[in-house]
């Protein structure tokens, strides 16, 4: 199987994934390696050129200007222009496709192209960090007019192109050998769908898939010390939690939701839910430490201010709620089985409504009131804004907070690094006093590489670049 | 060997006690009735004294201890939330017993008693029924377990009606087949003949001759219930965590059976021992009583 | 001495659980002698078969050999590998099996079958087969043998079945036939014609025979030698027509006597008592319990097989032959007859049908045009008192008639009415208790009639507490005396039907419809299923409590012999019409309507003289003919087309119809 | 024989009637209807009544069962309410799936159950009984996941020799699916085997002890031409029933292994649809499970009459 890669997602769609990365149920691990950004993030949390080989900001932060790299070429062999870029982006932003990077990339109000290789954006509000939000691996950009057809030809620009697109089944990826960067060194990718996480662990022992993405401290257990496997541990901003419904009861009280967070023993949790050393505690902030905007705010446990503010809720013989999770994340169950422990001292009694992976995100997620979730690393400016901003649309906190969206705006505008720091400050302040996603620790991830693979990412590199990757 | 049923057509004391006696002496006399009654009773006791026997919370969880191979201090382990295998496996048949159990009585008795009603009946009225029974059978009743568990929300009691209402359709053939059997016996016309209403009809002459059949019927449905419920738990439907239950500790334990198999393996075991344990004892009930157990549910 | 077979001392033993076995058969020295026929009878479970199969070397699944041998031929039977045992079996030694209809494979036709021993026993070339095939099957009589061929065993009746079986074993050309009980279950006519096939075939090849029966008038018929078993052992053994004629151990004696006669008014004495439990060891005569010589000796030791003067050997302590003859005359069933005048029941224009038409056909009136009625016309009156018998073969509508009068099924057309004016048209549910209780069943079969599940007392209580309202104790005292009043102990009360012999199970049932007090009982063959030696208790039984009480009976049975003593009228039934119908003295002599006639004939009485010759032929008709006389297809008096299509004129004579269309003196005439 | 068997007919197509109410009929009490139901908390305002109304639920429920059978019968169940694709189209290549593996699974299982009970059956009490026996006492009562578990982590994940779990292309070909389905076949011919095997066992018992095998030794037929001429003809046939459950359970999507082989078949679609609380995905499934039920057995009644010389010529007015 040399020149074959074989990566395992969990079709977490039901089938309905969308090739188009734009799209609520983008098909994410293939759409990666399909598209290409104007600008990627290297190791260093600096930004790199990509399709934009520079760029300028006007004075007031309220224009960008982008060139475009020439020579490169679309799979279907359109050369990239300026007009492809704007298209991209007034397809992102059009309300009716209900993109989710619609909210991350709302400042924008309009792009032209100015001309081939030259497109502006002109923003609603002032943004110092235009191209940190045009980071993010969703703003991928497709070709004028493919509106209608990208979903299922996912025709881009990046280092693979697709054979076949089988959501369920084996999608089929191949070497783009006219990569701008040069041609991947694997020539086949097969993005193989294998929902269940049990299946998954067991294809990677019995070698039938390469690469498993994240598995837990426990897990690791599995291939540690197994000359056929290779583990990487990763410190990330990726964060796991449980979020609760500002708009619904029992949660619309913020004294409720202060009170289910204060319950929790942020180390305990790690040690239980992931082993030692599979994470690091947070304190409900999306912000994650290697980010320059992170605070640093400290949590500890606090049984009775939870009782009290319980009972000050009206809520003097404990509460019960529902939590509803899924072995989608095995790590779900266990956080769930731990929070439950944690919080029963409190007079919390939480009652685990434990259901299939499939269809979890669209059929549990944003509905029921208390629900496990699951983000992968952002900079703070788009987390905030995704994921918290009032009618962001996977605000799964239904959270609206004007002196919140306020501050965030205030923060994108100022160009001075360091008010601009504890202007994010403090938005993750508000939301650790009121908001209702209990964030409490960052994961540290740990991958598994099947041996067969050369030439491994670094352990900094948290999107693999397959391209760079090599099969023996 | 003498078959029970033989033992009271020839034996002189008798009264229903007795009758009883002479069953459960031929039951433990065949060792697979013995090996069968052994496993149900422990299984029995156990769920009833797990309590007073765990050394642990069965949701104690203990970081220090994920995964941990059997010791003195934890004979089966850890599992890998750090909670005693022993104490969770002890427990963990409580829920799925008692709801089979119970459903499984449920089952024979209202299926047992429509199929005999349908069996003496006969005529019109009973070919009707039969085709919405077997429109019922033609539905997998694994299906309408999901469709109503899931969408009813009534938690895991709710599996109590539906595994009885379903298992109990099938225990109508049964009921029906051996009723229509008996009702072309004399001693039925003669009770016909001489007066007697259908109630005296169904409880006093027919049922004292299907009590055997639906009594073996029970038991081959009680464990084919615990493998339904086993295979619901499996599939996240039935126990909710942390209630400790087989089904749900083999699917919790099922990706880290290469470096910890004790976690799933104890549960595995125990959970096929009660089913085989079930079985065994309904082939022996069967013979005892001169009943074909019915052959296999599907 | 010339002999084929010897069974030389043999004792076989059945295990049943971890005790001793129990003994089946006990030291059975016997001979069969080429070309000759002989006989084997005893009651159930004396050991008939177990000795038969032996002879093939086969013990049963749970038998064991425990002493002896079967010497076929100078080979020992149970002592020769399987490849010759093999050869044997179906080869020079076949066995005609008891049940042909179950014997014959399900899935194979008559002729693979019948093949399968051809190319198994004989060199016959496979091309051959097939002529040999039907020729065999016309050998045994059977009509268009080329179309049999080509059937399964189930497109035959009985009567066919059982032919295909002999003409089965006579493919293997043997030189012994083994035949279990060969024509038991079939109707009488049939029983007869395969008596005379056997006969014949016999001269014919010379074979020798084993024939078993429980009947000894089927044997007295066709064998040359009779052994009597008792329980396992030989008691008898001689020339058929000394052992016939003059029996002379008690048993025999008692068999024979107990056996009802045509031309006997009187019910056959009854022996006493049942048949001994088998155990392991004997100490006493098996006997000896229900012996009426019986003495000290008799309970000390087992008697010894004597050879008596007359070559004969007896297992008896003393001369036995010398034992006074005869003496032992049953009496009467009937009793005076003048007051038997008082109506009880009338039916009139009977028909019954169990063909329900659809909703359609009923809407469009259709609904009696096409149905076949199973009974038609029956016009009877039963006065107090009285017991009708009704008679026929199987299948021609008996049951049903008794079950249209209790109200299970509904008559088509006529009515029924008891003389107090209730109606029998009406369904059991319907009717009142009154009308229930004064008519009840009684069944044919012991083991169905009884549930196993309830206790004497609550069977016999159910009616009582029924009808009468008692309380338990009133019922219970009530029924120790009913069980009394048919000879049964108090301490039955106790027990449950499995623990009963077929005689005591049929006894209970008699005392469950008396309890009652019913003005009519309907018996349906209640003596078909039990053994001769005890049938006669049971009908001894039936007369007296009519005698005590009064009730009317519907005696139902297919043996015109049973009735001869019961009945005070008769009434033969064929296809579900009357034949013939009269006071009993006159319908047992000429004139008889033709079908009675063959019945008469068909009666097999255990005498080696009497020559039964039946002219009717044994086909089974499924349905009534359309038009004209019931009989007119196997009539064998039948004089022509008038009998095809013109319903019979009713002749009467001093109560005494016939339905013939042949004048009644003519008739006499022809059957002197 | 002719009506015997229309008879038969008829009588499947009623059952199917019934089928068809009572699939709708359950749907129906369930509580809310397809729409509040799949769109949960979402279920209000326009979203609400524009999903019902693509549903046509503001019709009342005779009629919507008349217009759905009517629509099923041509084999038009509407579109997925969470697919948005017509429900044929999405049920065909899970289905096709399913058949192949149910069929996999009978054509190693069926014939070994069979001769499996027919020795056991055969040497009824001796050592090969008592194992074959103990072994299908075990594949009736170990349930069917730790059966699977423990033969992946035999066989894919020590030994190497085959694939853990289903890894297919949705269009995959015959050959290249039944490489990656062998323990799956493995799991399900032994769960299945069982049943089969103690049917076939205690027909063989029976059959064994009747008076024709008795009648067939005593005519001097050697056993190997007993047992294939004269018993297995009789012992067989009610093996033919069981087979068909068999069969019906195999082709209504073996739920439990179909998750733990990530096999893309009907069982995991119907966890999937159920999950979705995709009504309409659920009826089809549930009314094209019914009808492979019915039509099994009805080939194996049909079988059995026309195997069954009794029946082949008269039948009792009882069937099932
Ligand atoms: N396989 C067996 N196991 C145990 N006991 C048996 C077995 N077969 C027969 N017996 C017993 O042996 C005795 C003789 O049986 P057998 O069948 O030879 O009697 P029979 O005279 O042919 O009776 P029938 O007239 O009922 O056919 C009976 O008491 C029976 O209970
Ligand atoms: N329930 C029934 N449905 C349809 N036909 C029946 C039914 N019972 C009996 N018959 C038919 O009615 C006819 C008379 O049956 P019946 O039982 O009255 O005969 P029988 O004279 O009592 O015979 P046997 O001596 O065999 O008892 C037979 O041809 C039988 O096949
Ligand atoms: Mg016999
Ligand atoms: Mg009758």
């Amino acid at each position: 199987h040399a020149g074959l890669l074989r990566l395992a997602y969990d079709a977490g769609f039901g089938g309905a994934e969308s090739l188009d990365p734009y799209s609520p149920t983008r098909f994410y691990f293939t759409t990666l390696t399909l598209f290409d950004r104007l600008v990627q993030q290297n190791h260093e949390g600096g930004i790199d050129p990509g399709l934009a080989t520079s760029w300028e900001v006007s004075d007031d932060a309220r224009t960008w200007t982008f060139n475009l790299r020439p020579g490169v070429r679309f799979h279907s062999g359109k050369p990239l222009v300026a007009a492809d870029v704007v298209y991209s982006i007034h397809h992102a932003l059009d309300p009716e496709r209900g993109s989710p990077v619609a909210s991350t990339l709302a400042v924008i109000d309009r792009a032209e192209a100015l001309d081939d290789l030259t497109v502006r954006f002109h923003l609603k509000s002032a943004h110092a960090d235009l191209p940190l939000l045009l980071i993010d691996p969703r703003c991928g950009i497709i070709a004028e007019n493919s509106a209608a057809t990208i979903e299922r030809t996912g025709d881009g620009t990046g280092p693979y192109k697709l054979l076949r697109n089988d959501p369920e089944g084996i999608t089929l990826l191949i070497a783009n050998p006219e990569y701008w960067q040069g041609p991947p060194r694997v020539e086949r990718i097969e993005v193989v769908a294998i929902p269940d996480q049990v299946a998954q662990i067991q294809a990677m022992l019995s070698g039938q898939i390469d690469y498993l993405p994240s598995i837990n401290r426990r897990q690791l257990k599995l291939f540690e010390n197994n000359p056929d496997f290779i583990v990487q541990t990763i410190r990330t901003g990726h964060w796991p939690g449980m979020v609760m419904r500002t708009d619904q009861p029992p949660f619309d009280d913020v004294r409720v939701r202060k009170a289910m967070r204060l319950v929790i023993d942020r180390p305990n949790m790690i040690r239980l839910a992931l082993g030692d050393g599979g994470g690091e505690p947070a304190c409900d902030t999306p912000v994650w430490p290697g980010d320059p905007y992170y605070a640093d705010m400290g949590c500890h446990r606090d049984i009775p201010a939870a009782r009290a503010l319980l009972e000050e809720a009206g809520y003097n013989d404990g509460i019960d709620v529902d939590l509803y999770t899924s072995s989608v994340e095995k790590l779900f169950i266990s956080m769930a089985e731990v929070y439950q422990s944690q919080a029963a001292e409190a007079g919390i009694r939480v009652h685990i409504h434990q259901v299939p992976a499939d269809g979890y995100w669209t059929d549990t997620w944003m509905q029921e009131s208390f629900v496990s979730t699951r983000w992968n690393q952002r900079p703070a400016d788009q987390i905030l804004n995704e994921a918290f901003r009032s009618g962001a649309s996977w605000n799964e906190t239904y959270w609206s907070n004007p002196d919140f969206d306020h501050s965030l705006d205030m923060a994108r505008k100022e160009t001075d690094p360091v008010k601009r720091r504890s202007m994010y400050a403090k938005t993750q302040q508000i939301l650790f006093d009121e908001g209702g996603a209990i964030i409490p620790f960052y994961l540290n991830i740990n991958r598994v590489f099947s041996a067969r693979i050369s030439s491994l990412p670094s352990e900094k590199e948290l999107f693999i670049e397959w391209r760079r990757v090599a099969t023996q | 060997m003498i078959p029970a049923a033989d033992a009271i057509r020839f034996g002189t004391g008798r009264s229903r006690l007795a009758g009883t006696v002479i069953v459960f002496r031929d039951i433990v006399s065949r060792p697979v009735g013995a090996i069968g009654l052994f496993l149900v009773v422990f299984h029995l006791l156990l769920a009833v004294a797990a309590s007073f026997i765990t050394p642990y919370d069965v949701a104690l969880q203990n970081a220090d201890r994920i995964l941990q191979a059997p010791s003195w201090a934890h004979p089966m382990g850890t599992d890998s939330l750090g909670r005693d295998v022993f104490s969770r496996t002890i427990t963990g048949g409580r829920i799925s017993i008692v709801i089979t159990l119970v459903s499984a009585v449920i089952a024979a008795l209202w299926g047992g008693l429509t199929g005999v009603s349908l069996g003496l009946v006969g005529g019109r009225i009973d070919e009707w029924c039969m085709r919405l029974v077997d429109a019922f059978l033609a539905i997998p009743g694994l299906l309408f377990l999901l469709l109503i568990v899931s969408f009813t929300g009534g938690g895991v009691y709710a599996l109590i009606p539906t595994l009885a209402f379903f298992n109990g359709i099938s225990v109508i053939r049964i009921g029906r087949g051996a009723a229509q059997g008996v009702a072309v016996k004399d001693y039925i016309t003669a009770a016909r003949v001489r007066g007697h209403g259908s109630r005296f009809i169904v409880f006093q002459e027919m049922m004292p001759n299907l009590q055997d059949i639906l009594l073996v019927e029970w038991a081959m449905r009680w464990s084919w219930m615990m493998l339904a419920f086993s295979s619901l738990s499996f599939l996240g439907f039935g126990a909710t965590p942390p209630t400790p239950d087989w089904g749900l500790m083999i699917s919790d334990s099922r990706e880290f059976l290469t470096v910890a198999p004790w976690a799933g393996v104890w549960p595995a075991i125990f959970l096929s021992t009660l089913i085989i344990g079930i079985n065994l004892f309904a082939d022996a009930l069967g013979k005892a009583l001169r009943v074909n157990p019915q052959q296999g549910v599907i | 001495m010339d002999r084929l077979i010897h069974l030389d001392d043999l004792s076989v033993g059945a295990r049943t659980g971890g005790a001793a076995p129990i003994q089946v058969l006990r030291g059975i020295t016997l001979d069969v002698r080429p070309n000759e026929v002989l006989g084997l009878v005893g009651e159930s479970g004396s050991g008939k078969s177990t000795v038969a199969l032996s002879m093939m070397g086969y013990l049963d699944q749970g038998l064991e050999l425990l002493g002896g041998d079967a010497i076929f031929d100078d080979t020992s039977m149970f002592d020769i590998t399987r490849t010759e045992l093999e050869a044997l079996r179906g080869g020079e030694i076949c066995l005609v099996p008891q049940n042909a209809g179950q014997s014959l494979t399900p899935t194979m036709t008559i002729g693979r079958q019948i093949e399968e021993s051809l190319m198994l026993h004989t060199d016959l070339p496979p091309a051959d087969r097939k002529t040999a095939v039907t020729d065999l099957l016309a050998q045994v009589r059977l009509s268009s043998p080329g179309q049999i061929r080509d059937r399964h065993p189930h497109e035959l009746s009985g009567g066919q079945q059982q032919r295909c079986a002999i003409a089965m074993a006579l493919a293997g050309r043997p030189r012994v036939l083994l035949l279990d009980e060969p024509t038991t279950g079939l109707d009488v006519t049939t029983q007869v014609h395969i008596l005379e096939l056997l006969k014949d075939l016999c001269r014919q090849h010379g074979v020798a025979m084993v024939f078993v029966s429980h009947d000894l008038g089927a044997v007295a018929r066709i064998s040359d030698r009779v052994a009597v078993l008792y329980a396992g052992e030989l008691v008898e053994l001689g020339t058929s027509l000394e052992i016939l004629k003059k029996p002379s151990h008690p048993y025999t004696r008692g068999l024979l006597s107990s056996i009802p006669k045509i031309d006997g008014a009187r019910i056959p004495q009854a022996l006493p008592g049942y048949p001994p439990k088998l155990s392991a060891a004997r100490s006493a005569c098996a006997f000896a319990p229900r012996c009426a010589h019986r003495q000290e000796i008799c309970l000390g030791e087992p008697p010894p097989l004597n050879e008596t003067a007359d070559g004969r050997m007896v297992r008896c302590h003393f001369d036995s032959g010398n034992f006074p003859q005869g003496g032992l005359q049953g009496q009467t069933g009937r009793f005076a007859a003048d007051d038997k005048n008082e109506r009880l029941l009338e039916l009139r224009n009977l028909a019954i049908s169990y063909h329900r038409p659809g909703l359609f056909r009923r809407i469009t009136g259709q609904g009696d045009k096409r149905r076949t009625l199973t009974v038609d016309n029956v016009n009877l009156v039963l006065h107090k008192g009285e017991t009708i018998a009704v008679v026929g073969e199987s299948g021609s509508g008996k049951s049903t008639i008794l079950r249209s009068i209790v109200g299970l099924v509904p008559p088509c057309k006529g009515t029924m009415r008891m003389e107090n004016g209730e109606s029998l048209d009406r369904a059991t549910d319907v009717r009142s208790l009154q009308c229930k209780k004064d008519i009840q069943m009684i069944f044919q079969n012991p083991d169905s009639s009884l549930n196993p599940r309830k206790t004497i007392a609550e069977i016999l209580t159910a009616p009582l507490q029924l009808y009468f309202d008692m309380d338990r104790a009133t019922a219970l005292d009530r029924a120790a005396g009913l069980l009394e009043s048919v000879r049964l102990t108090r301490d039955y009360l106790g027990r449950t039907p499995d623990q009963l012999s077929g005689g005591e199970k049929q006894r209970v049932g008699i005392a469950r419809a008396f309890a009652a007090e019913p003005d009519l009982a309907l018996c349906d063959e209640v003596t078909s299923a039990l053994d001769v030696s005890v049938q006669a208790a049971v009908l001894e039984l039936l007369s007296k409590l009519q005698r005590e009480n009064g009730v009317a009976y519907l005696f139902v049975s297919h043996d015109l012999a049973t009735v001869r003593a019961v009945a005070d009228r008769v009434l033969v039934l064929y296809q579900g019409r009357i034949c013939e119908i009269g006071p009993v003295e006159a319908v047992y002599k000429p004139a008889f309507h033709p079908y009675t006639e063959a019945l008469m004939e068909a009666v097999l009485e255990p005498d080696p003289d009497a020559q039964s010759h039946v002219e009717i032929s044994d086909i089974v008709e499924t349905a009534p003919p359309g038009a004209g006389c019931p009989f007119q297809l196997r009539c064998q008096r039948k004089v022509g087309k008038i009998c095809d299509d013109t319903t019979p004129p009713a002749q009467t004579v001093n109560g005494h119809t016939i339905f013939c269309h042949i004048d009644r003196d003519r008739l006499s005439l022809l059957q002197g | 024989m002719l009506k015997v068997l229309l008879r038969r007919l008829v009588m499947a197509v009623f059952t199917l009637v019934f089928v068809a109410i009572v699939v709708f009929g359950v749907t129906e009490a369930l509580p809310g209807d397809a729409c509040t139901a799949y769109l949960g908390k979402l279920a209000q305002g326009e979203r609400l009544s524009r999903c019902q109304s693509g549903l046509g639920l503001d019709k009342s429920s005779a009629e919507r069962f008349f217009d759905w059978s009517g629509r099923a019968l041509q084999g038009d169940f509407g579109d997925s309410l969470k697919r948005k694709r017509p429900i044929s189209d999405i049920i065909a290549p899970r289905f096709r799936n399913t058949v192949i593996l149910g069929t996999s699974a009978a054509l190693i299982g069926i014939p070994l159950a069979i001769i499996l009970g027919v020795i056991a059956g055969v040497y009824r009490e001796r050592f090969s009984d008592h194992v074959v026996s103990g072994i299908a006492l075990l594949a009736m009562t170990i349930p069917e996941f730790v059966i699977a578990t423990v033969l992946i982590f035999l066989f894919a994940i020590s030994l190497k020799w085959f694939p853990a779990v289903t890894i297919l292309p949705t269009e995959a070909s015959v050959a290249e699916i039944l490489p990656n389905i062998i323990l799956p076949m493995i799991t399900l011919a032994f769960v299945m085997t069982a049943h089969i095997l103690r049917i076939t066992r205690a027909s063989v018992i029976d059959t064994m002890s009747s008076e024709f095998v008795k009648m067939a030794t005593l005519k001097g037929v050697p056993f190997r031409r007993i047992l294939f001429r004269h018993m297995l003809p009789s012992a067989l046939l009610p093996t033919i029933n069981i087979v068909a459950l068999t069969m019906a359970w195999l082709l209504s999507g073996v739920v439990v292994i179909e998750k733990v082989f990530n096999y893309p078949g009907l069982g995991t679609l119907i966890i999937q649809s159920i999950f979705d609380r995709d009504l309409p995905l659920v009826q089809a499934i549930a009314l094209m499970f019914a009808v492979m039920y019915i039509a099994v057995n009805l080939i194996a009644d049909f079988l059995v009459i026309l195997l069954n010389p009794r029946l082949r010529t008269r039948v009792s007015a009882e069937g099932g």
